[in-house]
């Protein structure tokens, strides 16, 4: 479903991605790592239509997402969490989620000013849903805490809420599970494969191994703008060039 | 050709002017991120203490630190009393609030020294120049070189000394510069203090020129923070050729095309440069889409 | 839709209450003459804040939208002889078409750098004003505007304008709250709280904040409208810069985060003139000058105190005030950790 | 608030209080003209209670200032009117404020008396029914000046003038006199009030070959123009305003003020006034007691606030006590009537009530005014 | 045993009217790496915020080497050499790389001079070889995980007594992780800087601290050495969940 054709990025003299290709099979969860720096975000990025490619074109379902801006990406079943958080303070936690359903609404300024019967079942049936994917990530029981008062756990939960609240086919993690003790790792592994299970194809980025080698059906490595491998979780795990790069030598040690 | 030149000379001396009112919104806004619309005021206050203690009987330039110490000063008192309290406020009310601190400088200033403009004598004797049949008064020279020293110290004490590293990060972000041992509020108190001075400088350099009056800080606020903004904020240079295009902009539009339409060539002026460059001449230093 | 921001009609109905009873407390006229220009700087306020506080601008020249209404209808009622009714729509669309070209070449500029391009679109509107004598007479301004009728009744300053202003005020709020109470709203204050977060969820911000500048623009040429019908002449003086910083005040001081904000704004800063005057009419030492200084006063002092604005602060005041809410808050927030 | 009663009590028995409404521009950029008119008016009001008051009856003026803005002229106006009752009102000084000020007398009838020069506040004269004003128009400044050069032979002139409201009307003024007396306006250009620097424009007029320049603005500018043209050295004929009808502008331009010449009104040097002239001892006796009371010269808007107020006492003496009993008194008794601006003359076709001859020309020797006798 | 370096008793802390430190004690001593466990929202980072000044605590008292220094500014504090590496990165964006190290030795960049510091930026740039590399580049423009090698790197220039880091290795690559982990430890050997760490991989943060603290809902629950709360069932429940064994 997603295509990347020789895809590079550069900024100044900086080039963040350099000459990557892969593809995406629909209901995969696939895996993207790589030292810090390595371009994982700067691919998220061009896939999201946040910047375009400096060359090669990006894929989706046949549409050429080049040329997109951010808003069309989302219609056509992209959507994302950032590692940085981006989450909306000044919302409640619900408001956040019913931004999700945005795009498939369609209440425009004036039938927002008189407020006609379908603005109403508009807004209820989106705050149904939004309400729907809260109960699903677990933050059902915040829904009218300002999103700004939450902690760091949370906010990556309600990201992953509102994100899915977009109803995507391709979901977009980025580090989602950065600043999470272990526990809360293993209960956001279980999310992300009942997302999966629903049929919602995953893309994540992740430094937390033990979370990318159980659920990724396929792994992808990048290393300073480069992919240096592709391959299921095992193949990946005993890459030479991935262990110099990326996970060190003791890696199975700890793991084991 | 002499026309022409003329036009070129009284661009640029106007121009200075503009300048030097641009660098007092640098100084405070790349310590504090606040856009100061009392930095008029500064000015004003410049010009009218001079004339308050020549009149006095005060000697001239005696009168002229007294003046721009005391103006400084009263910059420190703005941030302490004012600045300093309003710590929740974002960016906007912060103006609304310096716009305050400017109303009522402006109403005591007319309290005191009522409505009618005053004269302060130059600095030198002021015999003009003629230079290719353009006429030139020293004390336009003296407002330009004092406007190149100024810019000149500011650049190398922002961009090239840490304390001037300091002023920056504190701008970025207040409280990761105090974790570095960085005092943001007596920096920011520095950044004000400097910036009245600064303004009061440029009240003082004027004040021969164009008449001091209680009001005269609006106009020159618009302009320096016109000036400030073309330039790309933050930057001391950026400030100073922001000044000279509005200056040059304006006196080459009234000599050439129309007195009238002056100002809305000027400001169109603006708008254009704004579309091509959006963060200014010089830019201000972003990070764009980076860190996401 | 609990957790979801909703207009507090109560409120709403409340505060029309109060509008409606004004004139009839109200000992002298002045204060009817002062509510009605709170009337009309409510429409401009409540355009602005919502530009501010939901999108994010700042204008620096939302007066020139209002002057341009103005003259729109000022021209076209005295000098074509069109019917104030007909010229309304003029000066709806011509702020309009004003704030769309000016939206597309602002587009790019964000900050302060948009602030400067609504200060220069300000001072351009002001000079044209002034100039284009065969159209606007200029500086010393344009006269003979007609008053309005409405059913065979004149609408004239006093009572029947307030009432008609203020009708008039009252729509728009409820326009203004359904909007921010929308799904258009809701995106809208995403855009303010991160952009790029807002376009993944497949806002386009540009057109928002577009449509959002226009919807100002609009309401600034209605104030623009009223204004004009409720004063014999207008000159482009009002329409400077001082105007649209008084509109910034007022957005700032009521808190830019609300609807309620831009309207207490509005009103705060009308109360304030009228207690700074009516100190000024019994204390002899308080001139005119010493208003201003009394003005500048309070408006320190209000941004020092109450940061956020009135609003915003009032209404912490009063949930701080009931102790269930809190407990409930804190126990959320444990659930929370 | 209890006004009303004042307004109508009139007719029967004498009221405790004549109430006058006065609305000036104290503060904004109209001040320099507001604020002396703000005083005179201050001082009369102290006199005429003195001296025991109108018949007995003391005046009362309620003040206001409209801050040079409509919004407040608006908001003033109504209050005066409705909240104090007052028989009339005087003022504004800014030409908008006053227009602003005549819509609401009109609409409720009260008799008003502006110190503004547009000539648009009494015209067309059947649309300004409750509206006079005291100050020459620019009409007659123009028309003053036109004779001077004509009789000094000058025939290509520059306009420069401030932007505001007073600027632009003398310029409109200029115009439009300008074919009657064979002159020929070969630039006009125009200034910011708080303008630095005045050269380009005075450059430009050079070089369209003006013999003078009319300069019409309020201090400090036309300052800052004298002195950008002794600068550029330029040839130029330097012709003022009643604007600059002041001590202050040679204050400011020192030497650079030699040789301008103005039209003003007699108010800025009445001991210059010959004692044969009618106008003197009016302006002698006005001229001292406000220089005394404030320290400062009443200038030509003094003169104007003296005349709004004089009027209405006028009035009130003779027994017109109600708003449209004023309004008649003006409109028909005011014959040869001598103020400190001229000799009036109202009449239902002319509500202004001058002629060019309330002005004289002046000119600056050595530091001071001298009157012209050309 | 060694002295007593930092100290901290009944502290109460509070963002409006939202409590987020109930009465909190604990003790850092002379060299010792100590570790703050708890869940999200626990009160962790507001611990180290109020340490180091950030914040006021409305009751209580913080000790510095037997000094009291509760409710001082921050930069009295830094001048005490207690450096605070915040949480989120806090790097100065549209600073440089280079700026942003030079600003961490601020408070002693006179009295040490220009050479010594060069000096130190050499070690730190082999440390972090991404940083020499992008020393020009605007701090903001780079990766997440260069940022925090960056707020990392500007701690350590700021020559600390006493550390406090929040989660340091959020966003690590498992390598650089493992790497800064061994740094906090070199810096404790070789150095004696005393250590209070935050951190949510809780194992490898036992493995380098000496004691640990458990923080709930901003009161301590637990302490004790660190081995001892490893194998301690109730946190290994409660942080590791339970198929940890
Ligand atoms: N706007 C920019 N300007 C210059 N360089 C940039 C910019 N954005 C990213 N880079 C550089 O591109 C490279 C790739 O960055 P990216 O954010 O994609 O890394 P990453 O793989 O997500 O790393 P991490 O795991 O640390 O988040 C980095 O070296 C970064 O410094
Ligand atoms: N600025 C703030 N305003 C209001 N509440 C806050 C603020 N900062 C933190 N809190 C609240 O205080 C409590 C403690 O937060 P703190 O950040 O100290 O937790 P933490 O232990 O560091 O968690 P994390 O592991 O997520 O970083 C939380 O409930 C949080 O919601
Ligand atoms: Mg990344
Ligand atoms: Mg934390």
């Amino acid at each position: 479903m997603l295509r990347v054709e020789h895809v590079t990025k550069s900024f100044g003299g900086v080039v963040a991605n350099k000459d990557i290709s892969f593809t995406f099979e629909e209901g995969q969860i696939v895996g993207l790592i790589g030292p810090n720096g390595a371009g994982k975000s700067t691919l998220f990025n061009m896939i999201s239509a946040i910047f375009p490619p400096t060359e090669g074109n990006i894929f989706f379902k046949d549409h050429q997402l080049n040329d997109l801006s951010t808003h069309e990406i989302v219609r056509l079943g992209i959507s994302r969490t950032f590692q940085n958080l981006q989450v909306f303070k000044n919302m409640t936690v619900v408001e956040n989620v019913m931004l999700g359903q945005h795009i498939h609404s369609k209440t425009g300024l004036l039938s927002a000013a008189f407020r006609w019967p379908s603005v109403r079942r508009e807004d209820e049936r989106a705050y149904e849903k939004a309400m729907g994917c809260l109960a699903f990530v677990g933050l059902d029981h915040l829904y009218k805490v300002k999103a700004g008062n939450l902690a760091l756990g949370n906010l990556r939960l309600l990201e992953l809420a509102r994100a899915l609240a977009t109803e995507p086919q391709l979901l977009l993690l980025d580090e989602i599970a950065a600043g999470l003790n272990q526990k809360e790792t293993r209960d956001m592994r279980e999310l992300i494969k009942k997302i999966r299970d629903s049929g919602v194809s995953v893309f994540v980025v992740e430094h937390d191994m033990d979370l990318v080698m159980t659920i990724c059906d396929k792994v992808i490595v990048l290393d300073q703008g480069e992919k240096i491998a592709e391959g299921t979780p095992k193949e990946i795990q005993n890459h030479p060039r991935v262990i110099e790069a990326y996970l060190g030598a003791e890696m199975e040690e700890e793991a084991g | 050709m002499g026309d022409f030149l003329q036009f070129f000379v009284s661009g640029l001396s106007i121009g200075s002017v503009y300048a030097i009112v641009a660098l007092g919104f640098v100084t405070i806004y790349s310590v504090t991120k606040v856009i100061n619309l009392a930095q008029g005021e500064f000015v004003m206050l410049g010009g009218m203490l001079m004339f308050t203690f020549v009149s006095a009987g005060l000697p001239y330039w005696l009168s002229f630190f007294a003046a721009l110490v005391i103006a400084a000063f009263f910059g420190k008192l703005m941030e302490g009393t004012v600045i300093r309290r309003a710590k929740g406020a974002d960016p906007v009310s912060l103006i609304i609030l310096t716009l305050g601190v400017a109303i009522f400088i402006r109403g005591i200033a007319s309290m005191i020294w009522g409505k009618n403009p005053v004269r302060v004598e130059p600095f030198t004797s002021n015999q003009p120049y003629n230079i290719f049949g353009a006429s030139i008064t020293p004390q336009s020279i003296w407002v330009m070189l004092l406007m190149l020293f100024i810019v000149a110290a500011l650049y190398f004490l922002i961009e090239r000394t840490l304390l001037g590293k300091a002023f920056q990060a504190c701008a970025v972000n207040p409280t990761a510069a105090s974790l570095m041992g960085i005092n943001p509020k007596q920096m920011s108190s520095f950044s004000f203090t400097l910036s009245a001075g600064l303004g009061a400088l440029a009240g003082l350099a004027i004040a021969p020129i164009m008449f001091p009056s209680y009001d005269m800080g609006i106009m020159l606020g618009v302009k320096g923070f016109s000036a400030a903004i073309l330039g790309g904020l933050g930057s001391a240079p950026g400030a100073v050729l922001g000044g000279l295009v509005i200056g040059l902009v304006e006196a080459f539009s009234a000599g050439y095309i129309s007195s009238g339409l002056k100002d809305a060539i000027a400001f169109t002026f603006v708008l254009l440069i704004l579309l091509i460059r959006p963060y200014g001449i010089m830019g201000e230093r972003s990070v764009g889409k980076g860190g996401l | 839709m609990d957790g979801v921001h909703q207009t507090n009609w109560i409120g709403f109905v409340v505060f029309a209450a109060i509008v409606l009873v004004f004139p009839l407390i109200a000992t002298q006229s002045f204060y009817i003459t002062q509510a009605t220009f709170a009337g009309i700087y409510t429409i401009v306020a409540i355009g602005l804040g919502m530009l501010m506080g939901y999108a994010g601008q700042i204008s620096l020249g939302q007066a020139a939208f209002y002057g341009v209404g103005a003259y729109s209808t000022a021209i076209l009622t005295v000098t074509f002889g069109l019917s104030p009714w007909l010229s309304l729509l003029f000066s709806l669309a011509v702020p309009a078409l004003l704030a769309w070209i000016l939206g597309h070449t602002m587009a790019r500029l964000s900050g302060y750098y948009l602030a400067m391009a609504t200060l220069a679109f300000g001072i351009i509107v002001y000079v044209v004003l002034v100039e284009w004598r065969s159209l606007t007479f200029g500086a010393s301004g344009f006269y003979g505007i007609p008053t309005l009728e409405l059913f065979g009744l004149r609408l004239t300053p006093g009572i029947p304008y307030y009432y008609f202003v203020w009708i008039i005020t009252l729509l728009i709020m409820s326009l203004s709250f359904n909007i921010v109470h929308s799904r258009v709203g809701r995106a809208l204050r995403s855009i303010h709280d991160s952009e790029v977060a807002a376009s993944v969820m497949g806002v386009d911000t540009g057109k928002y904040k577009m449509q959002i500048f226009i919807l100002s623009a609009v309401y600034a040429g209605l104030a623009g409208w009223l204004f004009a019908h409720m004063s014999y002449s207008i000159s482009p003086g009002s329409f400077a810069l001082n105007a649209s910083i008084l509109f910034l005040t007022m957005v700032v001081l009521g808190g830019s985060t609300s609807v309620w904000g831009a309207v207490i704004g509005a009103i705060l800063i009308t109360v304030i003139t009228v207690i700074v005057h009516a100190l000024g009419l019994r204390y002899a030492f308080i001139t005119s000058d010493f208003e201003h200084v009394l003005f500048g006063l309070i408006l320190m002092l209000v941004i020092i105190f109450m940061p956020r604005g009135l609003f915003p602060t009032l209404v912490d005041w009063i949930t701080a005030q009931r102790p269930k809410e809190r407990e409930e808050q804190q126990k959320q927030r444990e659930e929370s950790a | 608030g209890n006004g009303g009663e004042q307004a109508q009590a009139g007719e029967q028995e004498a009221p405790a209080v004549y109430k006058i409404g006065a609305i000036y521009s104290k503060t904004g950029p109209n001040s320099p003209l507001g604020e002396p008119e703000w005083n005179a008016t201050v001082l009369l009001e102290e006199m005429i209670n003195a001296e025991g008051g109108i018949n007995g009856v003391p005046i009362k003026v309620i003040l206001a200032d409209d801050e040079s803005t409509q919004e407040k002229a608006t908001q003033e106006m109504n209050r005066l009117i409705h909240d104090e009752g007052v028989l009339a009102v005087l003022g504004s000084s800014g030409s908008g404020e006053s227009l602003a000020m005549k819509g609401i007398a009109m609409q409720n009838e009260v008799p008003m008396i502006s110190a503004a020069a547009s000539v648009r506040i009494v015209e067309p004269v059947e649309e300004s029914y409750w509206v006079f004003k005291t100050p020459q128009s620019d009409r007659h400044a123009a028309e003053r000046i036109y004779v001077y050069l004509n009789d000094t032979g000058i025939s290509k002139v520059g306009i420069l003038h401030d932007s505001n409201a007073f600027g632009e009307s003398g310029r409109e003024q200029l115009e439009l006199f300008a074919p009657e007396y064979g002159i020929e306006i070969v630039a006009i250009e125009q200034y910011n009030t708080n303008d630095p620097d005045m050269k380009s424009q005075l450059t430009r007029i050079n070089s369209a070959g003006a013999e003078a320049v009319i300069v019409w603005g309020t201090n400090p500018a036309p300052a800052v123009i004298a002195r950008n043209m002794k600068e550029l050295g330029l040839d130029l004929k330097y012709i003022g305003s009643h604007g600059i009808a002041n001590q202050r502008f040679i204050e400011l331009a020192q030497d650079a003020a030699e040789g301008v010449v103005i039209p003003t009104g007699r108010m800025l040097f009445p001991e210059q006034i010959p004692d044969d002239d009618p106008q003197k001892e009016v302006l002698m006796n006005f001229y001292n007691a406000y220089v005394e009371r404030f320290g400062s010269e009443p200038t030509n808007f003094g003169a104007y606030g003296h005349d709004n107020f004089m009027l209405i006492v006028e009035a009130l003496r003779n027994g017109a006590t109600t708003r449209a009993d004023i309004r008649d008194y003006l409109e028909h008794n005011n014959h040869d009537w001598v103020g400190a601006t001229g000799i009036f003359n109202f009449s239902p076709e002319d509500h202004n009530g001058l002629t060019p001859d309330s002005l004289v020309m002046a000119v600056v020797e050595n530091g001071e005014w001298r009157l012209l006798d050309h | 045993m060694a002295q007593c370096i930092l100290q901290v008793e009944n502290l109460h802390v509070s963002y409006g009217p939202i409590r987020a430190l109930k009465g909190i004690s604990l003790t850092v001593r002379e060299r010792e790496i100590v570790a703050l466990l708890g869940a999200n929202g626990a009160g962790k980072t507001t611990l180290l915020k109020t340490i180091s000044g950030l914040l006021v605590p409305h009751q209580g008292k913080i000790l510095f080497k037997g000094e009291d220094i509760t409710g001082q500014d921050p930069t009295f504090i830094v001048q005490r050499k207690v450096i605070h590496v915040p949480e989120h990165r806090q790097v100065f964006g549209t600073l440089t790389v280079l700026d942003n190290l030079y600003l961490g030795a601020y408070h002693h960049y006179r009295s040490t001079g220009k050479e010594q510091i060069e000096q130190d930026l050499e070690k730190v740039f082999n440390l972090f070889p991404i940083l020499k590399e992008r020393k020009q580049q605007l701090a903001g423009t780079l990766s997440g995980g260069q940022q925090q090698m960056l707020a990392i790197a500007r701690g350590v220039m700021a020559k600390p007594d006493v550390l406090l880091l929040d989660e340091p290795t959020l966003g690590l690559a498992p390598i650089v992780a493992k790497e800064v982990l061994e740094l906090i430890q070199e810096l404790n050997r070789s150095f004696g800087t005393t250590v209070l760490l935050i951190e949510q991989n809780i194992v490898a943060s036992l493995k380098i601290a000496h004691r640990g603290y458990v923080i709930a809902q901003g009161e301590i629950v637990k302490e004790g050495e660190a081995q001892a709360l490893l194998d301690d069932d109730e946190v290994k429940e409660a942080y590791l969940g339970h198929a940890v064994q």
